[in-house]
């Protein structure tokens, strides 16, 4: 074992963005409990989205500083704290801005069409979004199970409470108890897998499990399956893929519609980035090669099985946050697709074949569940009818949806469908075809779900007359959604380019 | 690998810890009434922490004792109370979820116990210090620093968050 | 003066530009556009006497034109019109008899007020059959015999309110379109097999008359018969002879025109301009002559039967056709060409005269009719002489003609001779039948008839004439006609034998019929009381019909439903099965989603114990 | 049979009898507490291979540590949201837990 | 002069500008909306009448082809020793002898189908806008040459399709909108599979620098068009090494492309058995739409076919020959038994169009100059029938609310125009020489027949059914004793006339003066033949 280092003061300069929220929700949370009852805790949101923004700053100044390091010295573009424990790298830190950034236009979203008869605890609800960005951060920043299992479990008890936080009603409680008993259970399948990692290593650090990993599949090859099934089982209900997905609906039909989004965006995200690092520092150093395509045989079994069964099932959905839901459990099937891709040496952007797909994934559904929240503060009615007429009554608002929904659609000009596209050039230059095949396939199915909020909005008419208030901040968070979703669509270059000169998989991965 | 098992002490006290806790997981799966199987987990966790001694984990099993035995036993019987259950006892049957369960719960022992039993243990390179609280707490304060922090900020939000879900709510006029 | 062949092309334009006038004008054109067609068809009958005329002289060359229609790469696809004897005797008998058409109409259809439509319709077939005589390759042949089928097809249904007259129509272009399959094939086939992808019957003339061998037997035979199939379609032929009779339900001056001067006889003249091909083949001579002969008693016997005025003469004409088809079948082009120039004036005076007396009473069923001939005296008179034409009496015209084809039919076979005899006994039958009926003995049903005006009268007086007289071009005693036509042809002569039996088959006929439907001496039901069945086939036409119907017709309907069912069950029924799986899956979803957390859970046990029994398992195994 | 592998199968006995009672019982509390003996046969496994492992070090046992505490805090909020779902359906049993469905 | 004007760059992008003029019109007067619509119909329609008149084959400049790169993706670059990789989306624009007449097709059916929407009674504003949304997406798929941008614009096409049918169609629209949509969605993506294998295999180029090969991927159809013609030489550009990298399009690679490019392409013509979802389209969408749909869209799966299917992969087209005559013929047949006993107008059209696209399967089947000319030809007249006839069904659908064959009859006496019209397009349409439908069938027959005679001679047969449910229906509408509701209806307008006649008049010059079109085709399938005789020889 190392000598003992502990954290230095130049060692908080990389950890700027997690002390900012940490900060922030400190404060936030001595602010709530002193403040008067009677003041409306909207401020708090702002602030919130003010030390989101805060900390997202401070990781573009990182990344800019490492990527300048970087320039001369490869090994500068990234900084291992703690004998690697943790790690501020160009991985971490696109995936904090995504998660910084969702979260932000969440809240954005939120402000103004969050009420306090629906989530009387309006001061947490708003701050508690800080400590579970932070916990996405930790998790895509962890070189070491224990962080990532703290972080993970940080997101995993904030969302918690969060989808409970419509108190007053029923359902709320109910979704946040059947979160928090998969979530559990998730979590102890992880914990399973990582204990068994660690029995057949001897560390935690991912790094060096990666190292031990190349030996020990002689003595350890049914363990090492067992180790990463469960992970993969855990990961999976994590990420809702089916068949581990069935909890997704209900918990996302029960939580306040911000917080749905945020499970769909941020947590699915973290979790993401959670498997992406270990499975690119552990599994892909298997030495058996029998043994390590299984273990990516799974991956692309349960992808295969959530575009399936999310599509189909979104197909006979008319409470749109379970559409959603099941649309998510579709997508989160074709995140992971890039990991299960091999690496070869005609294809090694499994990563921004992933990011991207991620940012746009995350602009489509904030802005759609953002949408949602307004229609549904409007007409009382989270299904699909509810969206019935809306172009007679918010053209305007019909219009972004229009396009939000050719997102997920995958139909081009969108960032959905570049997004796509690139992953399905991923898999078709590595040759999996049928991966390719479902993925079309399932895409194409999804039309039908998709556009059926379409016939609602342009082809029936509503019961409701009259226009369609929208709170300047949902109005401008969705403007900004279906902007984005667009500038993906027609000029990814420049966030493609950006990742491109960032990302390396030899220094983000694999370099201690 | 056969079952020539040496009776060692260690072993002996694993064997009768292990049938402690075994017992005490199996028979809170079959008592009818919620505090008994409460209790009935609890007496496993005792358990654990006994087998957590006998592998040279005395903090931990300290701290197992403190935080089972002690916290969450105790807060899942206070959410017995809170919860009042008249209603014990008359579970109906749900035999079809209750054997595949059962079915799918052997089937993954099965899959753990061939994977443990396939592996090739070696002897231990090493052994583990002496002090292991001491290492503990070196540890935590050096390599841990940031999941610790975590750790507080997380326990910060959890009492938060069930302070906040659990206090009753003036209704809103 | 071989300038004036540079011309020719502008005989159909005349007419083709008529029909733009009038089209354009749509019915504002009244009665005032009927002349616009009339003048039309003047001016290419003016035109193509005059290049009858300077054939005639005999010192023009054979003139033929054309221009690329398509290009594609390694072949053109060209249109052209060519000048030949053969062309130009047709330029004259068709815009001649479509001149006198025009005329007549000008009286029968003075009430129209569809008039400039129908002179339209006209026009536009008087082009394109003008356009058919012209041709110079299959192409432009095929292009124009699908026109006149269509301007056919346009005046059949003329009286588009009359149920029948739909069906007449539909059923006259779909029947002659079998036909135009096989010209369509035939020409695919010569096309690929002929050198340079050549089309023009010069071409044709060059490799089957004289490079014999170029293109193999079994080819040349199919060539032959498919196009044959296409005359027997156009030319009412057994067993495509269906159309011809149904087609009556149009106006009559159209029967005349069209369904018995001109367009029917387009079979005739397709096999006359590829006769090198069908000579090159014994086996599709053959045919030719048999469904020629077959059809000629064929039709005769059916005309027997009938009452309907119009119908009669359309057997007539199926028959005659028939003699035709037997005379090119047997190898003699001059006498099918004879026969149809002679048949083209008689018959399109009967239909006229028919028209006429139709004109007069308003029906046109025999049997109401009668004693005609006091009041409608130039009707008559005209309408007598193309019935003894026809009938094959001489000195009139169809004598000479039928003459001819019979001559060349005993010369190849007897047996075609004794059946063409037979036929001829029936035709002059039939007809005297109709005419006793119609102009003899006393008014049986309307008696309001009155002779009808110059305008239609005058026709009938030309066409009277050229009944009488144009049997003289060709006769035993003088060939000019064949020589003129196809020089170098080797013709039959007709011996004495031919001509007295011929005489004397005709006269029996008439005599019969004499016998029978005026003097009253032989009852009229001594056949249709000892045979009703025959009778009864014959007026069912030999249930030809029913048969087609039940062969064809019906069981077309029955696959389309069969097929309707396939397609909305089977093959819809796939796609909704596609559909509805993704949908079940979907159900199976939801049924999963039952609310109870720990069904979920159970799910997920299950679903991570069979993949990793399934993925790693195998490894193990 | 090494010490090591008795000591993971126990773990897995326990693991899977959780995760039987996380499926079958009724009750949410015992749910929520066979969550909690899931996670305290991780603990055995990962203790266990601290002692025994390929390398036996303190990592281990600092895991399950960190492990128990945030168990902890996860029955916390558990309980916190079993209280709040009962105000509002008066039961705790997980199968009357199915408002949200289809 | 016209060289140096970026005109298609102008077709393209035009009904975008009239779009946005639309949006920026008050949306209840519809008289604005329908003549800006008209006007913006109109400018692509003359340009490209000038491309079509100032067409030089062979010529350069900027009005036969235009190129930017849109997107250079930069893939991962640490892993080819030393060099890098990028893939590039290009906006890349060009014209030959086989788009140019698609184009105009679709210019001017696009021009008669926004007057035609005389009939749309309400929403006009998203109509046009959606029209016009509809009509860039036609022009793109014409003139894009690069695969992902033909994909991208294929696509575009779908989605006002959608909304057009769904809003504005008949009782079952929202249905067969969404059939529709789904139904082509997977043709999309079995498309879009064999693009990006044909990408990722054999699209990309070379070039060895300093620090190692450059490699650029892209969905340049040129790109594709050369290596492709000449395999050796860009597997060799990329060394043996490259090849072994999956750089190379193997045979059986070849196939799969193949066959979903068939399936695809074959789900717009449509081919059966993937025909069903059309006859949902003809029946349920607003009459200006089919004009539109059948008139162009299906054209697209001809042009795909054409352009990816023969060009760039002709070996396994010609291997597969016989097998799509046969399935032209069973369209043929199939969809012309099934007009014949159809009992809704509509639905007869519908079949007729099956059975039509037939005969261009058999012309893309024989592989030859006259077939593949008689293929397209086919299209742009068949584009211009179908166009016509949905025409007259609008106007009829509107006078009479009714398309039911049995409940129509004697319309010649009431709306003789209409009834004209219709008899003329029917006669087209059952390929009466004379009128353009007469030529594509006659060329398509012609091309085929010189291969295959005997699966010719079956297809043949179609023209006799086609005489059969042409006549039977067109007459049923317009023959006959005239039903008593129809008594008093009015024959067309002059606003609907006008489109009748412009089209009938085009259908009549096609048919007469075949030329001017054939002409132009020449030179689009010169280098094909010779690549296929090539290719099939050595």
């Amino acid at each position: 074992m190392e000598a003992v280092q502990t954290l230095t003061w130049s060692d908080a300069w990389y950890l700027s963005p997690e002390i900012t929220l940490s900060l922030f929700a400190v404060a936030l949370a001595c602010l709530d409990l002193f403040l008067p009852k009677r003041w409306n805790r909207n401020f708090i949101g702002w602030l919130t989205v003010l030390g989101l923004a805060v900390a997202a700053a401070f990781v573009v100044w990182l990344l800019i500083d490492m990527k300048n390091a970087g320039t001369e010295d490869p090994t500068a573009g990234f900084h291992n704290l703690l004998g690697g424990s943790y790690r501020i790298d160009d991985f971490g830190g696109l995936l904090k801005l995504v998660f910084l950034g969702a979260s932000g236009f969440i809240v954005l979203a939120s402000l103004g069409s969050v009420r306090s008869k629906d989530v009387p605890i309006k001061g947490e609800f708003y701050y508690l979004m800080l400590p579970a960005a932070l916990g996405a951060m930790v998790m895509s920043s962890s070189g070491d199970l224990i962080t990532l299992y703290v972080g993970l479990e940080l997101l995993s008890i904030t969302t918690y409470v969060l989808v409970g936080a419509r108190k007053n009603s029923g359902i709320s409680g109910e979704a946040a108890f059947k979160y928090l008993v998969t979530g559990g259970a998730a979590s102890a399948f992880i914990l399973y897998g990582m204990s068994f990692l660690y029995g057949i290593t001897g560390t935690t650090n991912i790094f060096m499990i990666g190292n031990a990993l190349g030996d020990a599949v002689e003595s350890y090859r049914a363990l090492i399956y067992v180790a990463f099934f469960l992970m993969t089982a855990g990961f999976a209900m994590k990420l809702a893929l089916a068949p581990f997905h069935a909890w997704a609906a209900d918990v996302y039909q029960g939580a306040p519609t911000p917080v749905t989004s945020f499970l769909a965006v941020v947590s699915k995200g973290a979790a993401f980035a959670m498997l992406y690092r270990i499975f690119m520092n552990s599994a892909y150093f298997v030495q058996d090669p029998a043994v390590q395509k299984d273990l990516y045989l799974g991956l692309s079994v349960l992808s295969a099985a959530a575009m399936i069964v999310g599509t189909a099932g979104a197909l006979r959905q008319r409470n749109v946050k379970r559409l959603l839901a099941l649309s998510g459990v579709a997508n989160a099937g074709i995140l992971i697709i890039p990991l299960t891709l091999h690496l070869t040496p005609v294809h090694t952007s499994l990563f921004s074949e992933f990011v991207y797909y991620l940012i746009a994934y995350a602009f489509m559904n904030i802005g759609a569940f953002a949408v949602l929240t307004v229609v549904a503060r409007g007409s009382g009615d989270e299904t699909l009818s509810g969206f019935a007429g809306l172009y007679h009554r918010a053209p305007w608002t019909a219009a972004g949806m229009t396009v939000l929904l050719c997102s997920l659609a995958g139909l081009p000009v969108t960032g959905g469908f570049l997004g796509k596209l690139f992953i399905l050039f991923g898999t078709v230059q590595t040759h999996i075809y049928w991966l390719a095949a479902i993925l079309l396939a399932t895409t194409v199915v999804s039309y039908a779900v998709y556009f059926s909020f379409i016939r609602q909005m342009y082809m029936r008419s509503g019961t409701l007359e009259g226009g369609l208030r929208i709170p300047f901040p949902a109005g401008l968070s969705i403007w900004i959604c279906v902007a984005a979703t667009l500038a993906l669509g027609f000029l990814p270059k420049p966030v493609l380019g950006w990742i491109d000169g960032l990302f390396s998989i030899q220094y983000d991965f694999w370099a201690q | 690998m056969s079952f020539n098992i040496d009776w060692t002490g260690e072993f002996i006290a694993f064997f009768a810890l292990a049938v402690c806790a075994i017992v005490g997981a199996v028979m809170a799966l079959n008592f009818t009434k919620v505090v008994h199987m409460a209790l009935s987990l609890a007496f496993t966790f005792v358990s654990l922490a006994g087998l957590y001694v006998v592998l040279d984990a005395e903090f931990v099993a300290f701290v197992q004792v403190l935080l089972y035995v002690g916290a969450v036993t105790i807060l899942m019987i206070f959410g017995i109370m809170m919860t009042k259950h008249q209603d014990e006892g008359q579970e109906a049957a749900r035999p079809l979820l209750e054997t595949l369960a059962a079915i799918g719960c052997l089937c993954l022992l099965a899959i753990l116990i061939f994977a443990i039993r396939d592996a090739d243990f070696p002897d231990p390179a090493g052994s583990l210090p002496a002090d292991t609280t001491r290492e503990i707490g070196k540890l935590l304060f050096a390599r841990m620093a940031i999941p610790f922090e975590l750790v507080s900020v997380l326990l910060t939000v959890a009492f938060i968050g069930a302070v906040a879900l659990a206090k009753r709510e003036e209704e809103p006029k | 003066m071989s300038s004036l062949a540079e011309y020719a092309w502008l005989v159909p334009v005349f007419p083709a530009a008529a029909f733009a006038v009038l089209t354009a004008m749509g019915r504002g054109a009244g009665r005032g556009g009927a002349w616009i067609g009339t003048l039309a068809s003047l001016a290419s009958l003016v035109l193509s006497l005059m290049l009858a005329g300077q054939r005639l002289s005999g010192t023009a060359v054979e003139y033929s034109n054309h221009f690329d229609w398509i290009r594609a790469g390694g072949f053109t696809l060209s249109l052209g019109y060519e000048v030949t004897n053969l062309t130009v005797l047709m330029l004259v008998v068709v815009s001649l008899v479509s001149f006198l058409v025009n005329l007549y109409s000008h009286g029968y259809m003075k009430d129209d007020e569809r008039i400039s439509t129908f002179f339209a319709y006209v026009a536009l077939f008087s082009s394109s059959m003008l356009g058919l005589v012209l041709s110079y390759n299959l192409l432009t042949m095929y292009i124009f015999w699908e026109l006149v089928g269509v301007c056919s097809f346009l005046l059949v249904g003329f009286y588009f309110r009359k149920p029948e007259a739909k069906a007449a129509a539909k059923k006259a272009f779909i029947v002659t379109r079998i036909g135009d399959i096989g010209l369509l094939i035939a020409i695919l086939l010569l096309f690929w097999y002929m050198p340079n992808h050549s089309l023009d019957f010069t071409e044709i003339h060059n490799v089957f008359g004289t490079q014999t061998g170029v293109i193999s037997m079994g080819i040349t035979t199919l060539i032959a018969l498919l196009i044959f199939l296409g005359a027997v379609g156009k030319s009412g032929q057994f067993p495509l002879h269906v159309w011809l009779p149904d087609a009556m339900e149009g106006p009559t001056p159209i029967s005349a025109l069209i369904h018995a001067a001109t367009m029917v006889a387009a079979g005739v003249f397709l096999v006359t301009r590829t006769f090198d091909i069908f000579e090159a083949s014994q086996a599709a001579m053959t045919t030719v002559a048999v469904i020629g002969a077959f059809t000629a008693i064929f039709a005769a016997t059916i005309g027997l039967a009938q009452n309907d005025i119009k119908r009669i003469l359309a057997y007539s004409t199926v028959s005659q056709l028939g003699y035709m088809m037997l005379a090119l079948g047997v190898g003699s082009e001059t006498g099918a060409m004879f026969h149809l120039f002679t048949h083209a004036f008689f018959k399109a005076l009967l239909f006229l005269g028919a028209g006429s007396v139709i004109h007069a009473v308003h029906t046109q069923d025999i049997r109401e009719m009668g004693g005609l001939g006091r009041k409608m005296k130039i009707t008559a008179g005209t309408f007598g002489i193309g019935a003894l034409a026809l009938s094959g009496i001489p000195p009139f015209a169809g004598f000479w003609s039928k003459d001819a084809v019979l001559a060349a039919a005993l010369e190849a076979n007897p047996i075609y001779f004794i059946v063409g005899v037979i036929a001829a006994f029936f035709t002059a039958l039939y007809m005297a039948r109709l005419f006793f009926l119609v102009f003899a003995g006393s008014p049986r049903g309307a008696s309001h008839a009155h002779e009808s005006p110059a305008v239609m009268t005058v026709p009938l007086l030309v066409l009277a004439v050229l009944a009488v007289i144009a049997g003289f071009v060709q006769t035993p005693f003088s060939e000019w006609f064949g020589e003129w036509l196809f020089p170098g042809a080797e013709e039959e002569h007709a011996s004495v034998l031919v001509i007295v039996v011929s005489i004397v088959a005709g006269l029996l006929g008439i005599y019969l019929g004499w016998l029978i439907y005026a003097k009253g001496s032989v009852r009229r039901d001594v056949v249709s009381s000892r045979m009703p069945g025959l009778v009864r086939l014959l007026e069912r036409k030999y249930y030809v019909d029913e048969l087609y119907d039940l062969v064809f017709v019906r069981p077309l309907g029955g696959l389309g439903k069969l097929l309707n069912v396939i397609d909305d069950y089977v093959v819809d029924g796939a796609v909704r099965v596609v559909g509805q799986s993704a949908s079940a899956i979907g159900r199976l979803n939801t049924r999963l989603q039952s609310g109870q957390l720990q069904t979920y859970a159970l799910t997920a046990l299950i679903g991570l114990v069979i993949l990793a029994l399934a993925i790693a398992g195998r490894r193990f195994w | 049979m090494n010490m090591l592998a008795s000591y993971l199968t126990l773990a897995a006995v326990l693991f899977c009898i959780g995760l039987y009672g996380v499926i079958t019982k009724r009750n949410a509390i015992i749910v929520l507490l066979s969550v909690e003996l899931m996670l305290n046969a991780v603990n055995l496994n990962l203790i266990a291979f601290a002692k025994y492992g390929v390398q036996p070090s303190i990592t281990g046992q600092i895991f399950s540590l960190f492990t128990m505490t945030v168990a902890a805090a996860e029955a916390a909020v558990g309980v916190a949201i079993l209280v709040a779902v009962y105000r509002s359906r008066a039961s705790v049993n997980v199968d009357e837990f199915d408002e949200l469905r289809r | 002069m016209i060289e140096d004007i970026p005109v298609l760059s102008l077709i393209l992008l035009s009904p975008l500008v009239g779009l946005l003029i639309v949006l920026l019109l008050p949306g209840q007067r519809s008289n604005w909306l329908r003549t800006a619509a008209v006007v913006f119909t109109l400018i692509p329609l003359a340009l490209s009448l000038w491309l079509f008149a100032s067409f030089q084959p062979g010529a350069g400049g900027a009005a036969y082809a235009e190129h930017y790169t849109w997107l250079s993706i930069p893939l991962n670059k640490e892993m080819v020793n030393g060099g890098s990789m990028n893939l590039n989306f290009d906006y890349s624009l060009s014209v030959d002898g086989i788009s140019l007449p698609l184009l105009l097709l679709t210019a001017i059916v696009s021009t008669m189908a926004a007057l035609a929407s005389v009939h749309i009674r309400k929403r006009w504003k998203l109509f046009y806008v959606l029209f016009l949304l509809l009509e860039t997406g036609m022009y793109g798929v014409f003139l894009a040459r690069d695969l992902i941008e033909f994909f991208i614009f294929f696509e575009l096409t779908l989605i006002p399709m959608f909304f057009l049918i769904g809003i504005w169609g008949y009782y079952g629209r929202e249905k067969a909108a969404t059939r529709f949509l789904v139904y082509n969605g997977l043709g999309s993506a079995a498309m879009l599979l064999a693009f990006l294998i044909l990408i990722a295999t054999a699209g990309f180029t070379a070039v060895q620098q300093d620090t190692g090969f450059q490699i650029d991927f892209s969905g340049s159809y040129d790109v594709l068009l050369k290596n492709l013609a000449d395999p050796a030489s860009y597997a060799n550009n990329a060394s043996a090494e490259m090849a072994d990298l999956g750089l190379y399009l193997s045979d059986s690679l070849k196939w799969t492309a193949f066959v979903l490019l068939l399936v695809a392409f074959g789900v717009k013509i449509p081919i059966f058995p993937f025909h069903t979802w059309m006859l949902r389209v003809h029946t349920e969408a607003p009459p200006s739409i089919v004009m539109i749909h059948s008139g162009v869209l299906l054209k697209m799966g001809v042009y795909g076919l054409i352009r990816f299917g023969a060009f760039l992969l002709p070996a396994q087209l010609e291997s597969w020959s016989t097998a799509i005559a046969i399935l032209g013929v069973i369209n043929i047949l199939y969809g012309a038994v099934l007009a014949c006993v159809q009992k809704e107008f509509k639905l007869v059209l519908a079949y007729s169009s099956i059975s039509h696209m037939g005969i261009v399967l058999l012309g893309i089947a024989s592989l030859n100059e006259a077939g593949l000319e008689g293929a397209l030809y086919q299209s742009v007249s068949h584009g211009l029938i179908s166009a016509l006839l949905f025409l007259i069904v609008g106007s009829l659908y509107e006078r009479t609310n009714t398309t039911q064959l049995d409940e129509l009859g004697g319309l010649a006496k009431s709306v003789p125009f209409l009834s004209g019209i219709l008899l003329t397009a029917g006669l087209a349409s059952l390929g009466l020489p004379g009128l353009s439908g007469f030529v594509g069938e006659f060329l398509s027959f012609l091309g085929l027949f010189g291969s295959m005679k005997w699966i010719t001679a079956i297809g043949v047969f179609g023209i006799l059914f086609a005489a059969v449910y042409v006549l039977r229906s067109v007459l049923n509408i317009t023959y006959g004793p005239l039903k008593e509701p129809f008594a008093g209806i009015k024959d067309a307008r002059f606003i609907e006339a006008v489109p009748m006649v412009a089209l009938t008049a085009l259908i009549v010059l096609l048919g007469v003066y075949p030329s001017v079109l054939t002409d132009v085709m020449q030179h689009g399938f010169g280098g094909l033949l010779e690549q296929i005789s090539q290719r099939t020889g050595g």
